[in-house]
């Protein structure tokens, strides 16, 4: 028997594989090929407290082994996700983590407070990569001190597990690891989007409509791996690292680099059981190698790797 | 909406950069209605990266096929498929043509280019209803075009070397000023400024109209929200082309 | 005819496609299959003072679309670059930029002095990607004040055109570009490579024996366009842009989001030609859009483009 | 060095997992060096990025052949090519094998696994210089063995489906314990832990030994600095392998 279960604050999760926030709608649209129970978590879209309807088209874009997106946070709203959504993650033998937008900060308090009140929920994870609307908006996760208000404003709200999902367009992400630590987070999440752009030399115009938008996929894998890498090493707390994950293999090495547990993003996209074959996945792989415990993959390099340079001579 | 990994038939070209790929599901064959589309893995591997939509032209008991140009990285790769190599399908997905009801009596179909791809299996499910069946096809040339599998066709070149010379809905209009087709309903499917056109020519002659769209698509349905079409004169802002399309009401949406 | 040329400060580039430094050594090893002499420029690889072995194997690895290189700056040092490969550098008809390395500002300073008191390159290049000695390695490029101050030390000691080239690996590089423009460079580079990480699941160890190191290639591409773009806007001084750039749409690409010449990396370890193959693409697309001056399409998109989101809701 | 784009003839499979890919090239059939290496874009695009490095298997007139096993993306492709496909070739590459001079007699050529690939024609080399040649050869099974074009021949199997039951390495000790051959020289290639059994048993006995190495490059001819070998017992640290090498003095370097 493996035990492939992750305790995340107070919640335990299943195993350690998640769908991560925008790449699987609100759970509910891929049940004819994927099944949803099997998967260690879903977290949903992001939630704003008034439905978005998002940016004008073009949203999307292939890159070279990723894309670009520039979704706008476009969703229904708390109000909607708790009378229409809800109910039917209720049902689920999965945990569901709602993840939190806000343009300000009393924004996020509000969404979470919808929540709490609402019930059914198993935890939250807090989208930082908005907009500040106070700040012209330049996102807040590029502010560590704004990262960390936001943390501190919302870890006394809830006794359920409050998980901060970091930008990785930052110097230094273990700076905002700490701080979120500091503030009460139970978990990090590692990595949203890296901002990129598309320019459509046709049309002379940059693809997107909101000319720059978030990259993912396996592009970005190497850029998470490091973030993780780096973010984990620097706090006690769980990093649940994003960024890339195609396979059980690249799972493992997210898990081999300090994470926790992972998200599976684009691929879900590409292939919606991809989460719940990689769950399989990294079972079988701890079978074959007589590993009893997931959890023991994790940061197996630290043990390992002496070596610390994370600024090298490029 | 099922995943499948079906067997490769085999490729054929049916005219200049056209190609017709033919595989074997049983499953989307018996499944699919009109308007439908799927969505192929065209690769292993990571470039490129995301599944690409296609419309199904035509089934036959078990097998599939989908019409499409080389443009690109996927359907270069399409094209250079052998008996059985293996693709990875999703589908049916989307919302088909609404042809099935009373409110009409003869279907014009109006088709542009690759437009074309999901006319046939339409043409089929009419005449098995008893509809009235009028087909227009635009093409750059002759050379280029995929004329099969239709209905009382008329065609159209850019370069005047088959048919009328100029653009298939030009055509439409002349053919739609001489003949009174009996309840006509407009089903359209080809290039965004086709659509447009096609879009005014039935608002000015009030004839009911559906078209299919395209767009950049990276789940095909309904999960990452990429690919909006701006909702005219409805509550919401956008509709997303893969979940509540392909196929619209020409009249919701702006084009 | 199409004018192809690029004045920098009081230098003319014969075309806008020069080769990246560390990317195609001192110019020497790849006559065999490429005209260097149709490049705009040949940028070396990075010269530090004294010669630097390098790091030990494995020094890269391949990542989807990419590649990690952790080289560690191997190269001759200036001495023995003076001495043996500046003499055929000199009977080239093609600018010839040092690329300047550094563990000190002080040794940034030697060997752009030893190198103007040899004399015979063109030009500069700053690579503020090496980690400070003083600051326990963490790199000069991720501090604003430093690069500028290396910029400041530099600036009075040559006047030659002096590019600092800028890494990717912070929040906000327009800051950086502001701040050396203000201390007198005479362009940006942008972008050096992205911090990243790859894992052999196999030996359970980092592939590389830095642990981390510098991503390179087509999968970096949306990033660099969109640091490209935000620094350009920021600035009056030339960007060249740099990274992923395989072909002439790449190109194109980068000159239409601001960069008014660019760069050539990785894709001369696929083809020692690209570069040549890009600059005769441009002028090819030119002549094909009946466009005179190639300097026409840089920053294209900003004239027809009327937005400014680079933080968007991610 | 040139870059040539270069028609497939075929690929053919001579073992499990074993293939040969026959192209056409008079420049690198020509000019190609025992040991020496080409390094191949095996395709379009971008994934896999870079060239993949394989030695030159035989040579005849204008065609070129190269032996592989399928591991990954790359040779993936290449199993793939049909006749007449394209093939980026860059080449020859590197150092070859220092055989053609008189420090020697008896050429003794060992490889393990897909290692075999230089010897074929560092054989045919040898045999025109009129040195004496013996061949041991070590694979895991005979299924996986490719033994054509070598001379005298001694195989060593890690099942003992055939010859010697054991390394390779063990079985050139035994044989070199019995015979005396005239002034031998070791040519040496294959996986790192052969290749140092190789280094200790050449050491032990003070015969000569070359051994080719193979490790990741970027670019294959010398502009990245991506493929250093530690070196031995020399002012500089690091050589590097695509340049300096692939083959070396096996007493010059730490593998
Ligand atoms: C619902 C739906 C049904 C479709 N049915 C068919 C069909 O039956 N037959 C067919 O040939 N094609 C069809 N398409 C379009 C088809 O999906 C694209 O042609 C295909 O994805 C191109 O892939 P590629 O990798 O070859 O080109 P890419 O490398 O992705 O693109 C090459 C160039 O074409 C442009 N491009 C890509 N996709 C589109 C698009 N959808 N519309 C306009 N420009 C585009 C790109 O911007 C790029 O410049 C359909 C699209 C949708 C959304
Ligand atoms: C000078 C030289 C000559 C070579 N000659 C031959 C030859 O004649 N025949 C032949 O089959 N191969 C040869 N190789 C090795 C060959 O280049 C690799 O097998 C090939 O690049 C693998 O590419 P891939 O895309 O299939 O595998 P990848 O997808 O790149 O790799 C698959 C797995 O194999 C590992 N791997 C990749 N390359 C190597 C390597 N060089 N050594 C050890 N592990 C590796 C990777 O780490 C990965 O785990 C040679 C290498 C060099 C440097
Ligand atoms: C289309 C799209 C929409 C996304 N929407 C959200 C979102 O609403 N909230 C969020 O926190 N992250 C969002 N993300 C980021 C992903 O959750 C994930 O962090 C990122 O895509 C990297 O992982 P990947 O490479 O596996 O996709 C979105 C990503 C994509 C591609
Ligand atoms: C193997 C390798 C070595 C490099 N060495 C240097 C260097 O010495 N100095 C420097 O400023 N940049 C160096 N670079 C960075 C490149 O010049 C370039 O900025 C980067 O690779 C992005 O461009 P690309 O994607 O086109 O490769 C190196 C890149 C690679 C891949
Ligand atoms: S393509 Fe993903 S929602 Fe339509
Ligand atoms: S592989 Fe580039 S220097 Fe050897």
């Amino acid at each position: 028997m493996v035990n492939t279960s992750l305790k995340l604050a107070n919640v335990e999760l299943k195993n350690r594989v998640l769908v991560a926030s925008g790449t699987y709608g609100y759970g509910d649209e891929c049940l004819d090929v994927a099944d949803v129970n099997k998967l260690g978590g879903i977290i949903t879209k992001s939630l704003s407290m008034n439905p978005r309807e998002g940016n004008p088209p073009t949203r999307i874009v292939e890159t070279p082994s990723g894309m670009l997106n520039s979704i706008g946070l476009a969703n229904i709203g708390v109000k909607k996700f708790i009378s229409d959504k809800l109910p039917f993650l209720r049902t689920l033998d999965t945990t569901v983590i709602a993840n939190i937008a806000g343009s300000t900060i009393d924004e996020y308090c509000e969404v979470l407070d919808a929540l709490e009140a609402a019930g059914g929920v198993d935890g939250y994870e807090i989208n930082v990569s908005c907009p500040n609307v106070r700040e012209g908006g330049l996102s807040f996760g590029t502010s560590c001190e704004l990262t960390e208000q936001i943390t501190r404003r919302l870890r006394p709200r809830t006794g359920k597990p409050l998980i901060v999902k970091l930008t990785p367009n930052v110097t230094r992400i273990s700076d905002f690891a700490r701080a979120v630590e500091g503030a009460g987070a139970d978990a990090i999440s590692a990595i949203n989007t890296l901002i990129g752009m598309a320019v459509d030399i046709k049309t002379r115009m940059p693809t997107l409509s909101t000319v720059t938008g978030g990259l993912s996929g396996p592009a970005i894998k190497p850029i998470a791996l490091a973030k993780v890498y780096e973010a984990s090493r620097a706090v006690g707390i769980p990093v649940l690292g994003i960024g890339g994950i195609m396979n059980t293999t690249d799972a493992i090495e997210f898990l081999m680099a300090g994470a926790s547990a992972v998200q599976v993003g684009t691929a879900n996209y590409i292939d919606p059981a991809a989460g719940i074959k990689i769950a399989e996945g990294i079972h079988s792989y701890c079978v074959e190698h007589n590993i009893e415990d997931v959890g023991s993959l994790v940061g197996w390099l630290e043990a390992k790797a002496d070596i610390s340079v994370v600024d090298a001579w490029l | 909406m099922t995943q499948e990994f079906c067997h490769v038939q085999h490729v054929q070209q049916v005219a200049d950069n056209v190609f017709v790929l033919t595989f074997s599901s049983e499953e989307i064959s018996e499944s699919i209605q009109p308007g439908q589309f799927i969505n192929i893995k065209v690769n292993e591997g990571t470039e490129p990266l995301l599944r690409r939509p296609f419309s199904v032209y035509r089934t036959d008991r078990k097998q599939v096929q989908i019409i499409f140009n080389v443009i690109g990285k996927g359907t270069a790769a399409l094209r250079k498929k052998n008996k059985d190599d293996w693709l990875d399908v999703l589908g049916p997905l989307g919302v088909p043509f609404g042809f099935d009801n009373d409110d009409y009596k003869t279907a014009i179909l109006i088709g542009g280019g690759l437009g074309v791809a999901p006319l046939p299996i339409l043409t089929k499910s009419l005449k098995k209803i008893g509809k009235g069946v009028v087909t227009f096809l635009g093409s750059r040339s002759s050379n280029h075009m995929a004329e099969n599998h239709l209905e009382n066709l008329n065609v159209a070149t850019d370069d005047g070397s088959k048919g009328f010379h100029g653009t298939v809905v030009d055509l439409a209009k002349e053919r739609l000023s001489v003949d009174m087709f009996a309840r006509p309903k407009i089903f359209a499917c080809g290039p965004t400024p086709m659509l447009r056109a096609v879009a005014s020519m039935s608002n000015e002659r009030d004839i009911p109209c559906e078209a299919s769209l395209e767009g950049p698509m990276a789940c095909g349905f309904g999960i990452c929200q990429g690919c909006p079409v701006e909702l005219i004169g409805s509550g919401k802002k956008y509709a997303l082309v893969c979940k509540d399309g392909p196929v619209f009401d020409i009249r919701t949406i702006r084009i």
